[in-house]
Formats: C-alpha cells, sequence, structure tokens
C-alpha cells in the first residue's frame, strides 16, 4: 500500500513579514517570485489530471494507476521501472532535484471547463508544479492554454487531434501521444498491402475537433494511395445509435468503412457496422473492410468481439518486447496484476521525462524544464528512439499498427501488432498545412 | 439603507462582510495542518462561488420568484462566455466591454427564447427552454453556425480562445491576459500570517463587488411592486388575469433579467479565465444552476449563493480526495480497519464524488424541502425553543385551510 | 428508394426504444402524477441484468495452464465457466450465448422489486410535493443508482451479444422486389422492434380488458373521484409502479445487444425521452408511443446524407426542432390533455 | 339602461348545447340574480360573459363594448371584475399583500416595470388598500398568509380585491357556496352594503334562495339552456315554469 504525506501547498514567500506576523502588502506585484509555485521545501508536487467521472473513467484510472506508479518509481520505492532502462541517466531515485515527489489529483469530467477548473486548483492551491494526463484533445488544448498563462509545464495525456501541437501549440506544453497526421502516415502502407490500392472508403467522423483532424489526415494519406474517398459524414457526438449512419454506406458502393471515432462512440459505431453485417459484403468484388484509425485497449475490451480483424493504431502496446516496455509492464502488472494502456504508458513516461528533465536543467522553473526537453532525445521508454521536437513539441517516435485479434485468451489480450512503422515514415515538417497557424509563443515561468 | 429595511439591510451587510473576508474565512484551516485540504480561499474556486452565485440569484427571479422552471439557463451562461472571448479577440482584453456586450447578447438570446417559450407554461415551458438549450450547444458544441457562415465562431468542444493573431485592435502594449484598465485579474495579494496564508486575488474582488451588485438588485426587485407581481404570478395566475394584468410582459422582463445575470456570470468566467467552452451550455449545466437554488433554497434571498457554494465546493473539494490522502489520514488506526474505512470513504470521494453529490441532494429534498435556508431556520429555532426564548415568526404559523 | 425504407426501419427500431421508455414514463405520470427522473436509470439497470445474469452464467473456476503465458510470463489462468463443465461444453456455452433473451425472465422480477421499493421508499412521500421537487429528488436517484452501477461495473461498455442465432441480416428488399441484399436489416434489431410492439400492445391490452386496468385508467383520469369509490387505489398504483419499472427494464434488457451497456446510458436517455413524453402530450399513453415512433423516424430522416447536405447538423437539432415545432403549434403536445403539467 | 346586455347567445360543446338563445339584461346600479337547476347552463353563461369560453354565436355587449373575443384580462380592464365559487386568491402572499396587487395594477392593465421601487413607497396605494381591508373588516389579519384564512375570510378578501378595481360590474359565481349561515349571512350583509354605499352593478349566480331573495332585485331563471323567466323576485315565487324546472326536472 502506497503511503506519501498529505500535500501541502508549497510556501510561498511574499515580500516581507512584518514583526508581529502580520504582513506588509506588496501592493499586486506577481514578480516577488521566481516562478509559479517553486518548490521551496523538501516536496515538490505534480498535477495530475484525468477524467475520474463520465465515459472515460476507466482511462483516467489507468492513467492514475500509471502516475502513481511513477512517483513511486521517481522517490526510489518499487522496482524502479523503466528508470533502468532509460537513457538519460539524471534521475536517481532520490525524487526530483533531492525533493521528494509528492502529487495531487484532479477530476476533468472530460469538459473544458471542469478540467481547467481542476487544474487551476492543484496550481493555485496544492502549488503543483505540472500538469500530467487527460483523455481528450479538447481538455488537452484548454489545460494547455492554461498552464501556458499560469506559468507551469503541461504534459498532454492521451489527445490525437493534429491541434494539440498544430494551431494550439503552446510553449510550456508537451505531447508524447502520436497524432492523426501520424497514424495516417503509419496506417496508409499497411492498409495498401492488406486491401489494395484500389478502394473507395466511406468515412464516418465523430463531429468535433478531433474527428475533423484525423479525419483529414486519413483521408489525405489514403487518397495519396490511391484510395477513394466516397463520402465524409459528422456524426453527433451525443449519438448513441449509429444504425442511421451505417445504414446508407451499405449501397453507397464504398468497400472500406473508416471509423474516425473514439470511445463509446467506437464501440456503438463499431458494433453497429457488425450487426449490420458489413464485414461479411463483398462489394466490388472486394471483401469490405473497416478501419478504425485510433485503438485503445480499453475500447477493444468494449467492443468485444466485434474488433476481430479490424486494422487500427497505436502510440504504444504492452506487448512490444523492448527492455523499456517489458520493464514498464512488469512493474505495472505485479502491482495492478493487469497490462497498462496505451495512455497510461503515456502518462508513465511524460511523469519521468518531466523529472528527467528537471535535473538535467537543475531546477523546475519551467523555463530551464523547456529548455531540457526540446530537441530532447532518448531511449529505452518503448518505442525505439523518441525525439521531442523543439518546434512544435511534438513527440516522435516509432507508430504501431494494430489488429483486432481473432481468439482473444484474455480480455487484455484483445489486439495483436500488426507492423511497427519506424519514426522517419511518420515525420513531417513543423510547418506541414495540417498543423498551420498558432505559435509556440515563449515559455512563461508565470508568477 | 439605500432604500432597503432594516431586515434586509442586515442580510446585505452579512453577504458584503463574508464576500470580502471570504479569502481568509474559506483559508481558516493553517496551511500546515492536515485539515488544510478543506481550504477554499485559492482564486479560482473563490471566483467560482460567486460567480455562480450569480448565475443561481439570477435563476432565482426567475424560478423562485414566478415557479416558471426553466432548464436551459446555462444557454445564456454561454453565450455570455463567448461575447466576452469575442471582446478579447476583437478589441483588447479589457474585461469592461467583454462585460458589457455579455450582458448585451445574453439579453437579446434571453428574450428571443422567453419571447416564444413564454406562450406555454409548466412542464411545456421547461421543455422549451431545454430544447433550445441544447440546440444551441450542440450548435456551439460542432460549431454548426460558424460552419453554415464559413468561419470560426465557437471553435467546437476545444472552447473559444484567444490567439495571437487575432485582431485585437485596441491592444497596443496593453496587458497580455484579461485587465481592468491595467489591474491584471490574475494579479493577487499574499499574506502570510503566521501558519496561515490569505490569497487576495483582484479577480475574485471584481466578482465579488459585482455579485453584491447583483445582489442588491435583486433584493430591490424581491422587495418592489414588480416583484409582488411576480410572487402573484406563481401564486395563483388566473386571480391575476382577472385582475386585468397580463402575465407576459412580467415574466418576460425577470425573464431577460435572469437571461442578463446568467450573462454576466459567463462573462465574468470568460474574464477570470478567458477560454468560452461549450459544455458550459450542457443541460447538465442547466440543471445544476437548477440544484444550487433549490439546495440552498428557492425563493429566498440568500439560498441560491449557499446552493451555489455548497455545490462548487464539493465538486472542486471533494473530488480531489483521493486514496493516496485517505490512507495518509486514517494511516493511525490498526491496519484492516483503515483499509475497510478507507475503502468505504473512498466510494464517496475522488471518482465518487457524484454518488455523495447525488445523495447529499436526494437527502436535502427530501428532509429539507426549503433547502439549507430551510435547515438554518429550524436549528435557529431548535435553539430559541431550547433556550426558551421567543416564538417562532407569526407567518410561518400557517395551516392548511381547506 | 432503397435508403428510405432502410431509414424508416431504423426509425422504427430507434421509435420503439423511444416509444418503450416514454410509455413507462407516462405510466407513472398518469397514474401517480409523479415526474420520473430516475426512469432512465431503470433503463439502465434493465440492460445491466443483462449483463449481470451474463457474468452470472460465466461464473468460472480457475485452472493454471503452464504450456501458455500472461503478459508477465507468469502460467495463464485458464477460465471455464461452471456451467459448462456441469452441461457439458457445447449446451452450456450455448446457455450463455442466450443469456440476453434468458435476461427477460430474470430482469422481471428485479424490476418489478426495485419499482416496489423505490415507490413504496421515495416516491410515495413526493405525491403531494412540487414537480420540481418530484424532478430533483429523482434525478439525485438516477445519479446514486448509476454511480453504484458504476462502481460494481466501471465505466467501460460491456459487450452483451445476442444469441448467434440473431447474427447476420434479414433481407427485407427481396420481399419488395429489390435486388438481393439492398435492403437488409439485422435480426435482432427486427427483434426488438417486434419485442416492443409486444410490450406496448400488451400494457394496453392489460389496461383496456383487466378490471385492474380499468381502475387504473379511471384513476388516471380522475383519481379523487376513484378514490372515493373506497377502492385501495393506492395499491393498484404501487403495482403500476412496478410495471413501469418492467416495462423500462425489459426496453434495457433487449437493448444490451444493439449497444454495448454502459453506466450511463440511461441519463443519455433521459432528456430524449423526456421530449418524447412531452411532445406526445403529459399523461398520454398513446401519445407517448406515437411521438416516440415520430421523433425516431424523423432522426433517422434527418441523419440521411441527402438531408445532411441540404442542412449540415440537422440531425443533431432535429428532436429539439420538432419539440418546439410541436409545442407552439399544439400546446399540449400532440394528445394531451388540458391542465396537466401547466403550472 | 342596461350596462351589460346577452343576446341570443348559443354555446355548443359537441353534441351538447349548453346554451341555446340565451338573452340577458342587466341594468346599472341593480343586483340581478341568475339561478336554475344544476346543469342549466349558468357557469357557461358566466364563463361566456368573462372570456373563458367564447360564445358560438350571439353578441356580448359591457357598457356599448362587445366583450366577443377578449381575453379575460382585458374583459377585466373595460370594468367586469369576477368573484369565484371556490375564492380565487393569492394563496401565497400576505391579505394585505394580496390587496396591494390590484391597487398596483392599472385599470387599463399596462404593464409597468417598476422594479427597484419599495412596495410601501406609495402613499396614495397603501392608503388605498388599507382601506380596502377595512371595508371587509379584514384589517386585524393583515399580515397572515392568505391560504391559511378561513373561507368566509377568503370570500371577503377575494371581494375587496375586487373592489380595490373600482369595477362597474362585478360577477358572482355562488358567493355563499359551501359556508356556514352565519357566514352567509355576513355575505349578504357585505354585499348589500356595498351596493348600498358604491351602487356597483351585481350579478350573482346563486343556488340559495335565501341569498337570492335577500338581495336581488330582478332574477333570470335558467333552464336547459335558455332563460325561461326574468322578472322581479316577487314574481318569481310561485311562478309556474320556475317549479317545473326545478321539480319537473328531476323526474
Amino acid at each position: 500500500m502506497s503511503k506519501f504525506t498529505t500535500t501541502r501547498r508549497g510556501l510561498i514567500k511574499s515580500g516581507v513579514v512584518g514583526g508581529a506576523g502580520l504582513a506588509m502588502p506588496t501592493i499586486f506585484t506577481s514578480s516577488a517570485f521566481g516562478y509559479t509555485n517553486e518548490p521551496t521545501g523538501s516536496t515538490v508536487t505534480l498535477g495530475f489530471n484525468v477524467p475520474q467521472t463520465g465515459p472515460y473513467a476507466e482511462e483516467g484510472l489507468d492513467e492514475l494507476r500509471a502516475q502513481e506508479l511513477a512517483v513511486e518509481h521517481l522517490n526510489g520505492m518499487g522496482d524502479g521501472g523503466m528508470l533502468n532502462t532509460f537513457s538519460s541517466k539524471a534521475l536517481k531515485g532520490n525524487g526530483i532535484l533531492g525533493k521528494k515527489v509528492q502529487f495531487v489529483t484532479g477530476d476533468t469530467q472530460t469538459k473544458s471547463d471542469a478540467a481547467r477548473a481542476s487544474a487551476k486548483s492543484m496550481i493555485e492551491k496544492d502549488g503543483a508544479v505540472m500538469i500530467n494526463g487527460g483523455s481528450s484533445s479538447g481538455v488537452a488544448v484548454a489545460v494547455q492554454g492554461l498552464c501556458q498563462e499560469a506559468g507551469v509545464i503541461f504534459m498532454a495525456g492521451l489527445t490525437h487531434s493534429n491541434d494539440t501541437t498544430g494551431k494550439d501549440k503552446k510553449r510550456n506544453g508537451f505531447r508524447h501521444f502520436f497524432n492523426g497526421y501520424m497514424s495516417a502516415a503509419a496506417l496508409a502502407p499497411v492498409l495498401k498491402n492488406a486491401y489494395g490500392s484500389d478502394r473507395r472508403a466511406y468515412h464516418l467522423t465523430a463531429d468535433y475537433t478531433w474527428g475533423w483532424t484525423q479525419q483529414e489526415s486519413i483521408a489525405a494519406a489514403t487518397e495519396a494511395m490511391g484510395w477513394e474517398t466516397v463520402n465524409n459524414v459528422l456524426t453527433p457526438l451525443a449519438s448513441t445509435d449509429f444504425s442511421s449512419y451505417i445504414a446508407p454506406v451499405l449501397n453507397s458502393g464504398a468497400d472500406v468503412l473508416v471509423l474516425n471515432h473514439y470511445g463509446g462512440n467506437m464501440v456503438n459505431s463499431l458494433t453497429n457496422a457488425i450487426q449490420f453485417g458489413l464485414r461479411d459484403k463483398i462489394v466490388n468484388g472486394k471483401q469490405f473492410e473497416i478501419v478504425v484509425p485510433l485503438y485503445s485497449e480499453l475500447m477493444a475490451a468494449g467492443a468485444g468481439k466485434n474488433v476481430e480483424g479490424v486494422i487500427g493504431s497505436m502510440n504504444w502496446n504492452w506487448q512490444l518486447q523492448d527492455d523499456g516496455t517489458q520493464a514498464f509492464v512488469k512493474s505495472f502488472g505485479e502491482k495492478y496484476g493487469r497490462p497498462p494502456s496505451n495512455s497510461a504508458h503515456t502518462c508513465y513516461v511524460q511523469t519521468l521525462l518531466y523529472a528527467d528533465a528537471c535535473e538535467r536543467a537543475g531546477t523546475f522553473n519551467p523555463c530551464g524544464v523547456v529548455d531540457a526537453l526540446e530537441g530532447f532525445e532518448f531511449d529505452g521508454m518503448g518505442n525505439g528512439p523518441v525525439l521531442y521536437r523543439a518546434e512544435d513539441h511534438q513527440c516522435f517516435k516509432d507508430v504501431l499498427v494494430m489488429k483486432g485479434k481473432e481468439n482473444p485468451t484474455n480480455e487484455y489480450d484483445t489486439l495483436e501488432i500488426v507492423e511497427v512503422t519506424p519514426r522517419a515514415q511518420v515525420e513531417y515538417a513543423p510547418d506541414h498545412p495540417m498543423f498551420a497557424g498558432g505559435e509556440l509563443g515563449a515559455c512563461n515561468p508565470g508568477a | 439603507m439605500f432604500g432597503l429595511n432594516k431586515k434586509d439591510s442586515i442580510l446585505m451587510i452579512a453577504v458584503a462582510a463574508l464576500a470580502l473576508l471570504a479569502p481568509f474565512i474559506l483559508n481558516i484551516f493553517p496551511n500546515d495542518s492536515a485539515l488544510a485540504f478543506f481550504n477554499a480561499g485559492y482564486p479560482d474556486l473563490m471566483q467560482r462561488f460567486v460567480i455562480f452565485g450569480i448565475f443561481a440569484i439570477g435563476f432565482n427571479l426567475l424560478f423562485g420568484l414566478t415557479g416558471y422552471l426553466s432548464f436551459g439557463h446555462a444557454a445564456f451562461l454561454g453565450v455570455g462566455s463567448y461575447a466576452a472571448v469575442w471582446m478579447f479577440k476583437l478589441l483588447n482584453y479589457n474585461v469592461v466591454p467583454a462585460i458589457v456586450l455579455s450582458i448585451v447578447v445574453a439579453a437579446a438570446f434571453s428574450l428571443v427564447i422567453g419571447y416564444i417559450s413564454l406562450r406555454r407554461s409548466g412542464i411545456y415551458f421547461s421543455i422549451l427552454t431545454l430544447a433550445f438549450a441544447q440546440m444551441m450547444f450542440v450548435t456551439a458544441y460542432s460549431d454548426l453556425l460558424g460552419r453554415w457562415l464559413g468561419i470560426t465562431l465557437t471553435n467546437g468542444e476545444t472552447g473559444l480562445q484567444v490567439y495571437n493573431d487575432d485582431p485585437q485592435i485596441l491592444l497596443g502594449n496593453g496587458p497580455n491576459v484579461p485587465h481592468l484598465f491595467g489591474l491584471e485579474m490574475r494579479a493577487k495579494e499574499v499574506w502570510d500570517i503566521g501558519p496561515w496564508e490569505f490569497t487576495l486575488p483582484v479577480g475574485y474582488y471584481l466578482c465579488a463587488v459585482l455579485m453584491l451588485a447583483s445582489f442588491y438588485l435583486a433584493i430591490r426587485i424581491f422587495r418592489s411592486p414588480f416583484g409582488l407581481m411576480l410572487r402573484a404570478i406563481k401564486s395563483n395566475q388566473t386571480r391575476l388575469n382577472y385582475t386585468g394584468l397580463n402575465s407576459k410582459p412580467y415574466t418576460l422582463a425577470v425573464f431577460v433579467i435572469s437571461g442578463m445575470y446568467a450573462g454576466l456570470a459567463g462573462g465574468l468566467l470568460a474574464c477570470m479565465d478567458p477560454l468560452a467552452g461549450a459544455e458550459r451550455m450542457q443541460w447538465t449545466a442547466s440543471g445544476e444552476v437548477v440544484i444550487m437554488t433549490i439546495l440552498g433554497g428557492a425563493g429566498t434571498l440568500i439560498g441560491p449563493i449557499l446552493g451555489s457554494g455548497a455545490i462548487k465546493y464539493l465538486e472542486n473539494v471533494f473530488s480531489k480526495l483521493n486514496e493516496g490522502l485517505l490512507h495518509d489520514w486514517f494511516g493511525f488506526m490498526p491496519d484492516g480497519l483503515e483499509g475497510a474505512l478507507v475503502w468505504v470513504v473512498s466510494k464517496f470521494t475522488g471518482e465518487g464524488w457524484h454518488l455523495t453529490l447525488g445523495g447529499l441532494f436526494m437527502l436535502v429534498i427530501i428532509f429539507l424541502p426549503g433547502g439549507l435556508v430551510e435547515g438554518g431556520n429550524k436549528i435557529r429555532s431548535w435553539i430559541q425553543n431550547r433556550t426558551g426564548r421567543g416564538s417562532p415568526p407569526a407567518d410561518t404559523a400557517s395551516t392548511p385551510a381547506e | 428508394m432503397d435508403a428510405i425504407i432502410l431509414q424508416l426501419l431504423n426509425g422504427l427500431d430507434k421509435g420503439s426504444a423511444y416509444a418503450l421508455i416514454a410509455l413507462g414514463l407516462t405510466l407513472i405520470f398518469g397514474t401517480l402524477g409523479v415526474v420520473n427522473f430516475a426512469h432512465g436509470a431503470l433503463f439502465m439497470i434493465g440492460a445491466f441484468c443483462a449483463v449481470t445474469l451474463q457474468r452470472i452464467l460465466s461464473f468460472s473456476y480457475v485452472v493454471e495452464d503452464p504450456t501458455q503465458k500472461d503478459f508477465l510470463g507468469r502460467p495463464l489462468k485458464v477460465q471455464t465457466p461452471y456451467i459448462e463443465s456441469w452441461f457439458g461444453p457445447d449446451f452450456g456455452s450455448a446457455i450463455i450465448d442466450w443469456s440476453v433473451p434468458l435476461a427477460i425472465l430474470f430482469s422481471i422480477p428485479i424490476m418489478i422489486a426495485i419499482g416496489f421499493i423505490m415507490e413504496r421508499g421515495l416516491i410515495k412521500h413526493f405525491y403531494k410535493r412540487p414537480h420540481a421537487d418530484q424532478i430533483l429528488v429523482t434525478f439525485g436517484l438516477a445519479i446514486v443508482l448509476q454511480e453504484i452501477v458504476r462502481t460494481y461495473y466501471g465505466a467501460n461498455p460491456i459487450q452483451t451479444p445476442a444469441p448467434q442465432a440473431f447474427v447476420g441480416s434479414f433481407d427485407f428488399g427481396s420481399l419488395l422486389g429489390f435486388d438481393p441484399n439492398v435492403v437488409i436489416y439485422p435480426y435482432w434489431r427486427m427483434v426488438y422492434f417486434g419485442f416492443s410492439a409486444l410490450i406496448i400492445g400488451a400494457v394496453f391490452a392489460f389496461l383496456r380488458f383487466t378490471t385492474f386496468g380499468m381502475v387504473v385508467r379511471a384513476g388516471m383520469a380522475d383519481r379523487e373521484t376513484v378514490g372515493l369509490l373506497g377502492l385501495n387505489i393506492d395499491k393498484r398504483f404501487t403495482l403500476m409502479f412496478g410495471l413501469a419499472a418492467a416495462v423500462a427494464g425489459l426496453a434495457g434488457v433487449m437493448y444490451a445487444p444493439i449497444n454495448a451497456p454502459n453506466y450511463h446510458m440511461g441519463m443519455d436517455f433521459l432528456v430524449l425521452s423526456f421530449v418524447v413524453v412531452v411532445v406526445g402530450g403529459m399523461g398520454s399513453l398513446p401519445g407517448a408511443v406515437l411521438a416516440g415512433f415520430m421523433l425516431g423516424i424523423l432522426e433517422s430522416f434527418a441523419s440521411m446524407n441527402e438531408v445532411k447536405d441540404y442542412f449540415d447538423g440537422i440531425d443533431q437539432i432535429i428532436i429539439y426542432l420538432v419539440a418546439i415545432v410541436v409545442l407552439l403549434t399544439r400546446p399540449r403536445g400532440l394528445m394531451g390533455r388540458k391542465g396537466v403539467m401547466e403550472d | 339602461m342596461s350596462i351589460l346586455e346577452v343576446q341570443n347567445v348559443n354555446k355548443s360543446f359537441g353534441g351538447l348545447k349548453a346554451l341555446q338563445n340565451v338573452n340577458l339584461k342587466v341594468e346599472e346600479g341593480t343586483i340581478h340574480a341568475i339561478i336554475g337547476p344544476n346543469g342549466a347552463g349558468k357557469s357557461t353563461l358566466l364563463n361566456c360573459l368573462v372570456g373563458k369560453l367564447t360564445p358560438d354565436t350571439g353578441s356580448v355587449t359591457f357598457d356599448g363594448v362587445s366583450l366577443l373575443g377578449k381575453k379575460p384580462y382585458e374583459i377585466n380592464q373595460t370594468g367586469v371584475s369576477r368573484v369565484f365559487q371556490t375564492p380565487e386568491i393569492f394563496g401565497d402572499l400576505t391579505v394585505y399583500e394580496n390587496v396591494l396587487i390590484p391597487c398596483f395594477g392599472k385599470r387599463d392593465g399596462s404593464f409597468e416595470m417598476n422594479a427597484l421601487m419599495s412596495v410601501n413607497s406609495q402613499k396614495d396605494i397603501r392608503a388605498k388598500a388599507e382601506q380596502m381591508l377595512e371595508d371587509v373588516n379584514m384589517a386585524d389579519k393583515r399580515e397572515m398568509r392568505a391560504s391559511s384564512l378561513s373561507r368566509g375570510d377568503k370570500r371577503r378578501l377575494e371581494m375587496a380585491m375586487c373592489l380595490a378595481q373600482d369595477p362597474k360590474l362585478l360577477l358572482l359565481d355562488e358567493p355563499t357556496a359551501g359556508m356556514a349561515r352565519a357566514d352567509t349571512n355576513n355575505t349578504i350583509a357585505l354585499l348589500a352594503e356595498i351596493q348600498e354605499r358604491r351602487h356597483i352593478t351585481m350579478a350573482v349566480i346563486e343556488h340559495d334562495m335565501h341569498v337570492v331573495f335577500s338581495l336581488a332585485q330582478r332574477i333570470s331563471v335558467l333552464a336547459q339552456g335558455t332563460v325561461i323567466v326574468e322578472d322581479l323576485p316577487e314574481n318569481i315565487k310561485g311562478h309556474p315554469k320556475v317549479k317545473e324546472a326545478y321539480l319537473g326536472g328531476a323526474h
């Protein structure tokens, strides 16, 4: 059972303190400190902001487990996990910069407003120097903007929209997760091999920013290899029954259905598509196929047998065979009795990377951390060699193409790795049109 | 005082004192004590207390006085936020034009929606307001209106925010964060007094002053002939009609006033944090203000403020109570007992805070139909009975007539 | 043409879910005068009855299989349902396969019991309270119920497939003279539609042809008068609540294979089902059914590409748009009575 | 001169003819009673007068103005006030507030957004409201919640609210229904006093013959939707048609 001390607000110095314990007002200044929430005691507080209620609660829970594990490893407890395989050896298991790591948690409810409120409370009340986690792009962009203003570091968690490191990128924010463009770049060759280059694709797209950017990316990549996009239909987020969107696919002449859905939407639209017998259809003399560009273990488990043979992509998977992955899966599995999900991996790695950057920079000052993370290259955290690109704070690494397993042996064994797409293949120029607009701006130490 | 009778003046002064001293009252536990977790005196939450207080006060003017239950009031808060952020995008970060426009836009929306919805009463009115609000929510969430017009109007689920390449024609060298003629909203004054630490944020005090103004206005409306007519509408529309009065202008007027309160609240939310998210227009957000008002005590002056405080406190403090903290607190107990206790309590805190909310809410509705205000009155009369002083006020001694 | 027929079928299918939920809501409102915001939660509990039965039937013992490895490299723990070892693998797995239809029987007593407990324990005390209080206390109850379900089953959707016999689609088109495989519809969705029609018919027949039903109908029309006749209307109304809970529960059980149940599915249906009830007219059973099917069909047609091309996003707002138009042109919904819930 | 004229009014609900060619003239300054057995159409007639129902054919003229198609509040604005069978008062408000409302309401019903004025700031309105309570002997109950009043007090409060409007015509729907004898007599005295002091025209629908013959200066008898007799009270007593309507209708 893990134990850690009650979270206390880092003591903030405030100008001159009067003799009788009465404060002399420092009129409306905020420049008395070096940077926001500078830790002055023997501890440093990290904020883990994940969905604990709402449809993504399970994913949030898994992220929380991973972050708790990361804190343990940072403080020198447990088996050290990926600290042993990480190429940078700055971390010594004595916390960060000698300060014991504590954490506070918040509930994003997968709503931009609530996520910002809980992040603010962790920054303002608990003195968190960094916010980590989240399970949707809307939330990630909203919280990233907040952290930029407040002067703390934001590590994004699960966010797959191109905008997070595109038009909404911020200097104080980093993303370890991959994005729609990278999914498309990794999937296209595999799809071409599996299904040929003469295909007619029908897109169903969740009607919000993430859906739009992913659809745009997938359509561009598949069209480049010869596929035709028959139609793109936007579906309301609140939909629970997709039958009226699936039925028109039957006679549309399309022979591939691309589901740009995530979470509950994905589970339901895939289930409905299977109900309508799409995967048993022969169209244009070809077997009808379904593609789910963004997979997650939890959603695959939710969709059950319906994912069999369906191709998609992932940021990371516990079945990878490199040392880092194995170390992480072992320590996570032993503690929680289940393999970690890819969002759990992202949050775990981001916590370690943040700590490592602080060590290397020698400070918790966000500007120092930004400098240390920009252009940082490392290995030993799964997915081979990884780069945190300086221009847009997007992380580049190998991308996994996955397929629903035909005969899963247990509930964690729903997907199998089809291909590990090398990093070079998913890279793009920082000024790629899909990522245009927006700028990182200057780093903000806050206070 | 200021046209208020003695009782109302006392109430007004009490609320003003609470609002001004909130940074101290809410940080009552010393910083290093374990109870510091329950402190709520940090800028964001204090601002939410008063902003949602404004929202609930306005909602109570409509619901508490006329009995018309709007299930779409969050939509006006939402348009207020969008209006304010658009002001930041187009002019500059000064909060004055933002707040003014947010009130004006909310008034315009509530005028149109109220005019149509008030043609029906009872649950039909509720469903009409709900339908309008949900339409506005999905329109904002997928930015349908922007799509029809070919521009970015609400920026979808990400929320509308200010970008560096926005026009901001009056920005000049002004601050790059919301400010009141140069006074930054996020600026704050921190006082260390012994083991305590108190934060006095500028943004909070702006909100608090506006909340007090809203509260004062609400008292005046409650005590005015206009307010009397509104209460008459709730009590007996038939008699009002046979007194030669058409209730529609009255209900529409108060609907618009209450929409403006919501717009002000939305504008202030954007001023404290310049991002307007679509979720704040969803039906659950509308339901939240209903819950706040009834939890505090609908139709009472102070009720909505208490209700909004209670809900926001629960949402922001209970949801952060994770198992690690619980283990820490109960660590002094024997292991088995500690585990059991943590298991039970953790179902109600952290990710289980919704359960606490739902349960608490049921208890209040079942046992205190008049909300927290009734609870307060009961305690007061209980104390008076025990000490043998005073008697219950005459007007509560009502007996069913038929 | 084929597209229109397909969407009509979709509309009937969606409409039957809406109609069933709205029917239960209206039964409760019509008889007890209570606005029950926990009705969506009852629907959700119904779906979880199917999940629960599936779990119970596949209750397993664990054998370690050293030839296979789990994700940590330990011997894989293979789970075998007891039921398969008792009845043999074939028959045993067939029983598990049929867990959803079996759950119909399983859920009826559970739902009726939940209905009784709710009515006697909570709703009873709210007959004389304002509608706003009823809405709020049942809303609180809905939150509590769904959070309890979440504690046990998690937030993830849980697949609850239909029996293998119902997998696949029926070729409607060939009946109507279309080419084969043009107008097809999944078997289970057709079962759902037929089942709903059966339940709706049964409820109407029950109210029409039994003395119990007649008393209840009289009570819906004028509660006080029936009370004066010396009939114990309260006991009958409690039973009615149980019945309405069972209707909601059955709607949920049968819905489970269509979309994997999750703990918040009740809330997803809540707002919609109220719109349906109000559009149909508060307190009118035929109105609720009519409005359910009407909105289901309109929603399906609005999501056709041809319509969406013309009016982007219409599928998101159609329900609310229809509700507004209906309420403004017909003040009490399609078939509502005067004076019900108007103050 | 007749202030209210009802000519050839017909009203039917589905197949049921509730009113058939009803004619009625109420003279200014008199108390006119409308009596008749149950189901004769008295309430339907009243509802047609106040705008709750619209006659199918015929005309209703008040003070030279047609009332047809007007909403209840518009009819009230022309000077017609109504007292209900079950008193319609503002149960949640105090007695004093109840009378304040008609005092604040303008005769033309115009909407006033006096949201920042205190209820007690206008002396003349306050004085008028207090006077009204005095008039119906309820000044001592002024701070009571209206819903907690006795039936008789509710009736008197309702009367005060109607009188506060200075109506030209007061319509009373069974003003003594369900009252004890003493209350009934008080009400009769009150009505008589009002009539004497203010010369308000009244149309009373009543069951209780004691009330009718104590107050009415003219009586119309309604049976099966038509006015069978209209005459002075002394001529109504023992009139064969009336006897038939009351007794014959019972068979």
